[in-house]
């Protein structure tokens, strides 16, 4: 028996039965069918072909015209057919693309990858979640050779392929940066004269660049245009914005960065961030910094990275699992 | 107190009793017969998760009332395995006819509302509405 | 009348029509609001839905089995309408990842533009067409101090996305040489470090790198793995294969390249090209570097840019307008 | 000779014809009920093509028989503007229920055999071919 008439024959089998006993057994039995029927691509307009010849053959005195209508029916399904077979194609597409960006994200992470540096008087936590597969946030830590932490936080104004091939580049620039020169004010600077001579114009770069001495606890920092973090003072108990003012990268090439400092005491913290953890909408609504900032309490006893992952836990939670933008979150906090 | 039934998942017959008492409640609510068909196989997929995945659960139907307008919740509860990663059983294009039925997403296609919580290790709870027009 | 009662109201019409008539006319109709249904995003459960209340206006008297034998069909067709519903979303999807991917190739050819420069001796054209929307392929002309016209062609062994983040690392590569020092086997050697420090290990490229001197007339080159070209000698009347050994960049950083020359005399052609075109497939079958040949033949009385995009026409549409990899080619005439 | 029929495309009644004429054929040639459908499909695109972007044109109908096989032929030639980049028009999911029906990549789905040769400024010529199985 084809494979075709095997399954006019359940059919024939199921839909006798049902016109008889109106079951709701037979109609699960009619789904199960329905969802063979998909997976072997018979189409909309093979079912009414074949639910016609069916009832031909239950019914060999079933009225003319109602064969006429279900021929009807059947032309009507023809363009359903086409989509669905469309629909085929564009899954086989989606697919051979799906592959072909994850390979793409290998590249990427290769590419971008870093680690927390171990340095035993602070406690750091990061984490970066892409919206779509690919990021256009970038993130680094370097401890330099004075014993420095140096931490890179950036966002492409837009998301997916286009802003991820940028950051590859921007990854390119820092790499070449001389090494003894990283106080924040002369990276951005520098940064800055590259973007605005590789990146087409209409892609704009936000980026924080902040160097932590665990010697003498201060923390210096300069702003791109960036989400501005936060400054928690553990003796007053009390969150400050991390302001810091500057040009978006790449708009005009000779820019200055004005760079700022803060003295760190024991349990403070430096919260970094992009704005996709600010800009998380709930129900089209965007939720407030002090939001954010009610978050971080809620779980501040925990370590630097479980307090990043709650935090990311419970975002991503209130935005039903669907991120709209990239979501990078740092935290550093000074232990002794 | 409001309508509810519920049907507990433990065999394959268990499934169609569920579609039944869905069949029944949307029928009684004046739900079009597309709508019962919809509803009926949101509760059948998410019955048959139950049996295939968690082993057993519960699916209960019930009659709501919200700000005016009549509807149909389905609850499906189980302790399960949980889900690990919720974003990506949400996402779109590899379940269905790949031969895994309609998935979550088709469920959420077919109601109005959907809501997942789970949690690895202790279960799963699916709430899915259907509001009537 | 609302959408739903409009559309019913249409169907009614048709299907009693047709019912009646079974006139050509009719389903021609019936085409057109099936098209209409499909717009609107109709399911094709609501079809038979529609179906059934518009037959049971139709004929009152119409069998019950009937009626339950639609309600069954409806059933079947519910998982349709679901497959139905998840191709809307698929090409929503589809849409966005398209003008992402556009954007990226905005970026990419910014990027990797590159101009025929202009020699009065030589004509020079080129044609570089990618399979997918974003290209592995890359070539690269540059005039040097000398007058040298220096070519660069590359071939990522992949395609799509990831191949072309690589070969935006190739292009920074490229662009950090310095300038004075631009001897065939020197640039692949230094370009095969630079790769093989950065890009991950599944990927491969193959370069081959050429260098004409307008003023002695000899073309020096280099290979790194990438496909033969060939060097066409008009007196002659005869093509060559321009053999050059060499493993392709990343695998090994320490590897020479050989270098070659050959004498160009007037009329004498060099052909390069990416194995995009030397494997194009025709009916499962490779064409022959030999019907590359005849196809240059064919069209070598024309002037080098006229010559390369005529091969392409032709090899496209011998390959049904899908190409199955990313085509470049270049041909360089010494004119007098 | 073999059989060959022809219907000139100038109104949107010769859409009808063309059809018609297509159903003909493919019923004398055995074709079952939903290829019959979908040849006649294929012609309406076809010839609605014509009509809507060449302005005249025709199609012809062809019974033909290649090692052992026999096979309806589809011949829409038109002297329109031609298409400049085939590649384009024979790409998926952006005409399909876009507002445009189904297009050159649904014919070709519809029949079994597709090609398509077209000048700009000359024309173009689209032969399609169903095979009886
Ligand atoms: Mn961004
Ligand atoms: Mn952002
Ligand atoms: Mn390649
Ligand atoms: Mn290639």
């Amino acid at each position: 028996m084809s494979f075709h008439e095997e399954m006019k024959h359940l059919y024939k089998e199921i839909l006798a039965n049902y016109i008889q006993t109106q079951n709701e057994q037979v109609l699960y039995q009619g789904q199960k069918l329905s969802r063979k029927s998909l997976e072997n691509e018979i189409s909309p307009e093979d079912i009414v072909s074949m639910h016609k010849e069916v009832i031909e053959e239950i019914y060999p005195d079933i009225p003319e015209r109602v064969l006429h209508s279900l021929d009807f029916l059947l032309e009507i399904m023809i363009s359903y057919g086409l989509a669905h077979r469309e629909h085929q194609a564009l899954k086989n597409k989606q697919r051979e693309l799906k592959s072909e960006i994850e390979i793409a994200v290998n590249v990427q992470q290769n590419l971008l990858s870093t680690s927390v540096p171990a340095v035993s008087s602070v406690d750091i936590g990061a984490i970066s979640v892409p919206a779509k597969q690919m990021s256009g946030d970038y993130y680094h830590f370097v401890k330099d050779e004075n014993g420095c932490v140096n931490i890179a936080i950036a966002d492409v104004i837009g998301k997916g392929i286009p802003a991820a091939m940028c950051m590859s580049m921007i990854k390119y620039a820092m790499d070449s940066l001389p090494d003894s020169r990283k106080n924040p004010s002369y990276v951005l600077e520098n940064l800055n004269r590259i973007v605005e001579q590789n990146v087409d114009p209409s892609m704009f770069i936000t980026m924080f660049y902040g160097t932590y001495d665990p010697f003498s606890h201060l923390f210096q920092y300069a702003s791109a245009g960036h989400e501005p973090g936060f400054y928690y003072s553990a003796e007053e108990d009390k969150f400050y914005d991390l302001e810091a003012k500057g040009l978006v990268l790449g708009i005009d090439r000779n820019v200055k960065y004005s760079q700022y400092e803060t003295a760190i005491s024991s349990q403070d913290m430096i919260v970094l961030l992009t704005d996709g953890v600010t800009e998380c909408r709930v129900d089209e609504e965007f939720i407030e910094r002090t939001d954010i900032i009610k978050l971080i309490r809620k779980y501040m006893h925990l370590s630097a990275q479980e307090l990043v992952e709650a935090v990311y836990k419970e975002l991503e939670k209130l935005q039903d699992f669907q991120l709209r933008d990239d979501f990078t979150l740092i935290i550093l906090k000074r232990l002794v | 107190m409001q309508f509810q039934s519920c049907v507990k998942i433990v065999t394959e017959w268990d499934i169609v009793a569920a579609r039944q008492l869905g069949r029944n409640v949307s029928k009684e609510l004046g739900f079009g017969t597309v709508d019962q068909a919809r509803i009926t196989t949101a509760i059948s997929e998410l019955a048959r998760n139950i049996y295939l995945y968690a082993g057993k659960g519960k699916v209960c139907i019930e009659k709501i009332n919200r700000m005016g307008k009549s509807g149909l919740l389905i609850v499906a509860s189980d302790e399960g395995p949980g889900i690990a990663d919720i974003r990506k059983v949400m996402e779109d294009g590899y379940t269905t006819s790949g031969g895994l039925g309609a998935g979550l997403p088709g469920v959420k296609r077919l109601m109005d509302e959907f809501e997942i919580e789970s949690v690895v290790g202790e279960g799963t709870e699916i709430k899915a509405i259907k509001w009537l027009r």
